[in-house]
């Protein structure tokens, strides 16, 4: 059984209206599944409903149409105790640092959150210097507030906010992305690193291919709101079947640095 | 723009339903009783009866405010008890020094706004630009009845050049009717001048930092000519918006104007009632300004649709 | 045709920028490459006078000998549009949205030039064409918004073209967009400097898209230029220490589509971050990152010649391969 | 998703400047700043003053110096009709401007600034009518609230103060909304939904800390609308009644006198204009150090 399964679904933002057709729709007809402990990279250019998608799947967004079940249960007829639950097992982590931190909080109140809304305890700093030093942070930052600190610094702390309360599933989207090139590649490492230590699922999106296929196994190709090829990495990225994966991979090769595999 | 225009609409008639009601509900619930304020405490409980009649205050609620709107649709208002006036009539026929006023405040306050805060925000770093600032802090502090009087007190008691007070009707004396009202307009239009020309400062230091702005830099406008070219374009069709917002403020000016230079149009009728203790006239004045000034708002919206492209194409603006 | 010696931007007290030379020939396309606060979006603006008003700037920025740093306002408008166009990074935020594309197009036309109404229009036509958008007549009475991305950074660049300059400076043109459609437009922007002979100072952070576009790479660190020369020479063997970590922290795209081998591969990474502005060690700016550090490098390192025009600043360099 | 690209080193480096020259600017306030806060605080030491000093008792009636004008001896700025000392008046005055200001500012900020936080809220598909609701009520001419009680209730300070409120409640409102959508659509409150905050959590801990220095500087403008529209009122007849002061009352009482005696309507006015400025001013300074950039761009 896989750890996360979507079947035929369909997702709109809220509006007045619908149309009838699929127009109005960000997500259609999706279906993806992602087993435990597995690496999954979803691809796409922005508005092909990527982020909306992980949303979804991580319960921030609540789909109209289909099924998303996590851990064999449905996530629509979670409550209570088994909502907090799913919540706490499923974790995100946002593309651009600054903004997923509040500015007016401390380090030590943002990264304490988590546990404070879903297992109703403040931890205490002996605790979030041990999640610190799991991202390679010093105590130091807990009194600071956001302005304080760097891009990169922000976001292991977003990692290891995410990583507070234990999660199975570690969404990512775009982790890296609004981070420069030498900062980029420490997250990337960490993130791979944390999720051998933990044995932690990572679906993860961006728009970047070089990326994606360094850090998932599996992948998957969206385009306006549809899932459109899907499979291993090295056969998607190697041996595409549709067009569009073609001329992604074809623009991607095009302004990329060539690298051996091996030489990492 | 269709789903525009009738969405402005139905904002219209909703705001004016919310509206009537709030000034309906505020002269029948809150305490005090009309016919104790017409009548006296001491009146005989026999007249007091027949006044509850004649106003039909003893009919239920609903049944009055729907005779009121019907009242204010039909032209009917009823009269005036102490002043024995149609209130519809007199309101018609006070309805040109107010719109003299407000309009012409407006008229004088849009180009002077938009040359003075264009000026300010261009030379923003500089001394003249913070001194055009300053100028229009003042401005907005200034009470626009105090604006009244001493203007009243240079150019009418000192110098003697204008009127101090007083309406001259256009067709009596087209001169004296202008005359009449050069101080009251420039009274009123000092502060809404001044709010204006601090919005069109913002919106155009804000424009300036837009990286369009340095685009057009870049094909090789000055930092002025790029100002004047995209800049003030861009900050002056909010304006118009800002504009009819303030057009509520206007009037509100307008009723403080009005007593000063004692002139015979709403503002001025509004505050005699309202000293008259008068309700029914004050309510239905209350109702009529209201509707005239949704109305304006209404068609500003219709307009801005057409003036910003991204609304004429989109029905959802709310970025 | 581009000189800059000793140019040197200060805001708010900081120097962000201090280029000891860096110059450009006729028809070559010269990539500015950096990391986020390494001054290099400065540079590019300061050579077109676009700098914000709080930086102050001295040295020298010569244009085909004249010198742009002593010019006014007035002066420096007379240059660009018609000597220098510029791109910039979003295209969706330097379209004025309130006015017609083929206004914005034609604007550097009407600012320097009395052509006629016709000819101004009939040149905005073919100058549609020529960034191969679709049906200029009807394109040019659109507005910014009606159009995607891509479309609009294609008028961006027709806009920035239009008064035929001899030089183009691309600031990340492509970080806004899609990969497909960034590949596009770069493909667009070396047509256009080819058929035109037109140079480009092109800046971005990605020397994946540096090595596609051009022909000459300024690597630039805190406000300096750290490593300079024919873009295959550096990145093929780069020597200063800190163009190196920058590739090896590239993630970039496996070779011969080899999927397989790069899955889960660590990538190399430089120790800490840039630093904020004002706050780089003296002597070599990278040092306090730099794993070759030594005693010398507190002293700011001279320029080396590695032949063929590679030049770079750094005292232990990467040597061989 | 317009957020996808970095917005590259410009900006990147544009906020190191910023953050960096954040003691630099703090060490320069704003000149309006100082100016303002002197001009609050002068404006609200005379009014608490007048409640242990006044030159004369509230209401004594120099008779035999009846309309003296500015600087006889012992009536700095003169007397009125009634031989009442400009001094006194004004600062009782002052009391009175204070008293409703103060009441008025601080109801109409609580529940404008609620109910745009409410707006800001609200499903998306409320929300497009309720922020024109509240921007038809800012259309509306507040003056006609106050002129409806007035005819109703009678003229006084409840009046005066009910109607501020009545006007102000839409603008707080809606300088709120915009804001509170603006940090409503950061990773940060997704993240708090994500670890199961709820709405009301989000709006106090998240949402209210975050446009708080906007709520400052509402106040400091509200402050001063609050101080003319008092003036205003009393002023027409419709606000305070005798025997409180009042500036605006003064100046209506003295409206006959412009000839005889203008400055008795000089210096009411004047201080009118001084703490509406001092108000104006210091939100003004206030707007500048509070980092505007900040509340606009997203709080990047």
């Amino acid at each position: 059984m896989a750890l996360v399964e979507v079947e035929n679904m369909w997702f709109h933002y809220p509006r007045a209206r619908l149309g009838a057709g699929v127009e109005g729709w960000t997500l259609q007809d999706i279906s993806v599944q992602v087993q435990a402990q597995s690496t999954l990279g979803i691809v796409g250019e922005s508005g092909s409903g990527k982020s909306t998608l992980i949303r979804v799947m991580c319960g921030l967004l609540r789909h109209q149409r289909g099924v998303v079940r996590f851990d064999g249960r449905d996530i629509a007829g979670l409550s209570g105790r088994d909502a907090v639950d799913r919540r706490q097992r499923n974790q995100m982590v946002f593309q651009n640092p600054r903004r997923s931190l509040d500015p007016r909080m401390t380090i030590r109140r943002s990264l304490s959150e988590p546990v404070r809304a879903l297992l109703d305890r403040s931890p205490d700093d002996t605790e979030m210097t041990g999640w610190l030093e799991r991202v390679g942070l010093g105590p130091d930052v807990l009194p600071r507030f956001p302005h304080q600190l760097s891009g990169g610094q922000l976001q292991r702390i977003g990692i290891a906010r995410s990583l507070s309360v234990n999660p199975t599933i570690l969404y990512a989207d775009e982790p890296v992305s609004a981070l420069d090139v030498s900062v980029q590649a420490q997250v990337l490492n960490l993130l791979m690193d944390l999720r051998e230590q933990l044995g932690l699922t990572l679906v993860m999106v961006s728009h970047d291919l070089g990326v994606v296929s360094r850090m998932c196994a599996e992948i998957v190709v969206m385009r306006h709101g549809a899932v459109i090829e899907s499979g291993p990495t090295e056969v998607v990225l190697g041996a595409p079947a549709t067009d569009y994966t073609r001329a992604l991979l074809h623009a991607a090769r095009a302004a990329s640095l060539e690298r051996e595999g091996a030489e990492g | 723009m269709i789903r525009h225009t009738l969405r402005s609409l139905a904002t219209l008639l909703f705001a004016a339903l919310i509206g009537s009601i709030v000034v309906f509900v505020l002269v029948h619930m809150l305490g005090g009783d009309v016919v104790t304020v017409l009548l006296g405490r001491e009146a005989a409980p026999k007249d007091v009866q027949f006044m509850r009649q004649k106003l039909g205050i003893d009919r239920p609620l609903v049944v009055q405010y729907l005779h009121w709107l019907r009242g204010v649709a039909t032209g009917d208002l009823g009269t005036s008890y102490g002043m024995g006036y149609d209130i519809f009539h007199e309101i018609v026929r006070r309805m040109g020094p107010t719109l003299i006023l407000t309009l012409g405040g407006l008229l004088i306050s849009i180009p002077l706004s938009l040359v003075l805060g264009t000026y300010s925000a261009i030379n923003a770093k500089k001394v003249r630009g913070g001194i055009v600032d300053v100028v229009a802090q003042v401005g907005i502090s200034i009470p626009a009845f105090w604006a009244g009087l001493l203007l009243v007190l240079v150019f009418g008691v000192r110098l003697g050049w204008l009127p101090t007070g007083g309406y001259v009707p256009f067709s009596d004396d087209p001169l004296g009717s202008i005359r009449s009202m050069i101080l009251p307009v420039m009274a009123l239009s000092l502060g809404v001048t001044a709010v204006f020309t601090r919005y069109v400062r913002t919106a155009m230091i804000d424009v300036m930092n837009e990286d369009f702005i340095r685009s057009a830099m870049a094909r090789g406008r000055t930092r002025r000519g790029a100002a004047l070219v995209h800049g003030v374009r861009n900050a002056s069709i909010p304006l118009v918006t800002v504009a009819a917002l303030q057009f509520g403020q206007l009037i509100a000016g307008a009723v403080v104007i009005e007593n000063v230079f004692v002139l015979p149009g709403i503002g001025r009728l509004i505050v005699t009632a309202t000293l008259g203790r008068e309700v029914i006239v004050v309510q239905s004045l209350a109702l009529v300004i209201m509707l005239i000034v949704l109305v304006l708002n209404f068609l500003v919206d219709i307009a801005y649709g057409f003036l910003d492209p991204r609304i004429r194409d989109k029905e959802a603006a709310n970025a | 045709m581009l000189e800059l010696d000793d140019l040197r931007v200060h805001i708010g007290g900081h120097e962000i920028v201090h280029i000891e030379h860096l110059s450009l020939e006729p028809g070559s396309r010269l990539g500015l490459v950096g990391e986020s606060g390494s001054g290099k979006t400065m540079t590019a603006k300061a050579v077109a006078g676009l700098l914000p008003d709080e930086a102050r700037v001295s040295g020298s920025v010569r244009f085909n000998g004249r010198e742009l740093l002593a010019m006014n306002d007035r002066q420096m408008s007379e240059v660009r549009g018609r000597k220098i166009g510029f791109v910039f990074q979003d295209p969706a935020r330097s379209l004025n949205p309130m006015m017609r594309v083929g206004r914005q197009v034609s604007e550097a036309i009407r600012v320097h030039s009395e052509l006629p109404r016709a000819a101004v229009a009939r040149k905005v036509v073919a100058l549609l064409e020529q960034v191969q958008l679709p049906d200029p007549p009807t394109l040019m009475r659109r507005y910014p918004h009606q159009l995607s991305g891509g479309q609009q950074q294609r008028v961006m660049i027709a806009a920035a073209i239009a008064a035929d300059p001899e030089f183009l400076i691309a600031d990340e043109p492509t970080t806004a967009l899609d990969v497909t459609v960034q590949e596009e437009i770069l493909r667009l922007l070396i047509s256009l400097s080819e058929q035109r002979g037109m140079g480009v100072l092109f800046v971005s952070h990605d020397l994946g898209v540096i090595r596609f576009v051009c022909d000459r790479v300024a690597v630039i660190y805190g406000g300096a230029v750290v490593e300079t020369g024919r873009t295959e020479d550096v990145i093929a063997a780069p020597r200063h220490r800190y163009t190196a970590a920058l590739l090896a922290a590239n993630p970039g795209m496996p070779r011969d589509d080899n999927f397989r081998a790069f899955i889960g591969q660590r990538l190399h990474t430089i120790p800490g971050s840039v630093p904020p502005v004002g706050t780089f060690p003296s002597g070599c700016r990278f040092r306090n990152r730099c794993v070759a550090a030594s005693e010398a490098c507190t002293a700011m390192p001279g320029v080396l010649d590695a032949g063929d025009g590679h030049r770079y600043s750094c005292w232990n360099p990467v040597e061989g391969l | 998703m317009p957020e996808t690209a970095p917005r590259g080193s410009a900006t990147n480096a544009a906020a190191e400047v910023r953050r960096d020259s954040r003691w630099r600017r703090l060490r320069r306030l704003p000149i309006t700043l100082y100016l303002g806060g002197l001009l609050v605080f002068l404006f609200v030491f005379v009014a608490l003053l007048s409640f242990v000093w006044t030159p004369y008792p509230p209401n004594h009636l120099n008779l035999r110096n009846r309309l003296a004008g500015p600087g006889t001896p012992g009536f700095l700025l003169g007397t009125d009709r009634a031989g009442r000392d400009v001094v006194t008046e004004l600062m009782l005055g002052a009391r009175n401007s204070l008293y409703v200001s103060v009441v008025s500012t601080v109801v109409a900020m609580v529940l404008g600034s609620a109910i745009g936080l409410a707006i800001a809220g609200s499903h998306r598909v409320a929300q497009g009518p309720l922020t024109r609701l509240v921007d038809a009520g800012l259309a509306l001419p507040g003056i006609l609230i106050a002129l409806v009680l007035a005819a109703k209730l009678g003229a006084g300070n409840t009046t005066a103060t009910l109607a501020i409120i009545a006007w102000q409640v839409p603008v707080a409102a809606r300088v709120t909304i915009g804001p509170a959508r603006q940090v409503l659509a950061l990773d940060f409150v997704e993240a708090a939904y994500g670890y199961g905050r709820r709405k009301p959590y989000v709006m106090v801990r998240h949402v209210l800390p975050n446009i708080s220095p906007l709520l400052i500087v509402l106040g400091s403008v509200m402050f001063a609308a609050a101080i003319l529209i008092e003036a205003a009122l009393a002023f027409l007849g419709v606000g305070v009644q005798p025997p409180t002061s009042s500036w605006g009352r003064f100046l209506n009482e003295t409206q006959s006198l412009l000839e005889a005696a203008p400055y008795l309507m000089f210096f009411p006015g004047l201080a009118i204009v001084l703490t509406a400025l001092g108000f104006n001013l210091l939100g003004d300074g206030l707007r500048t150090v509070l980092d505007p950039q900040q509340a606009r761009s997203g709080l990047a």
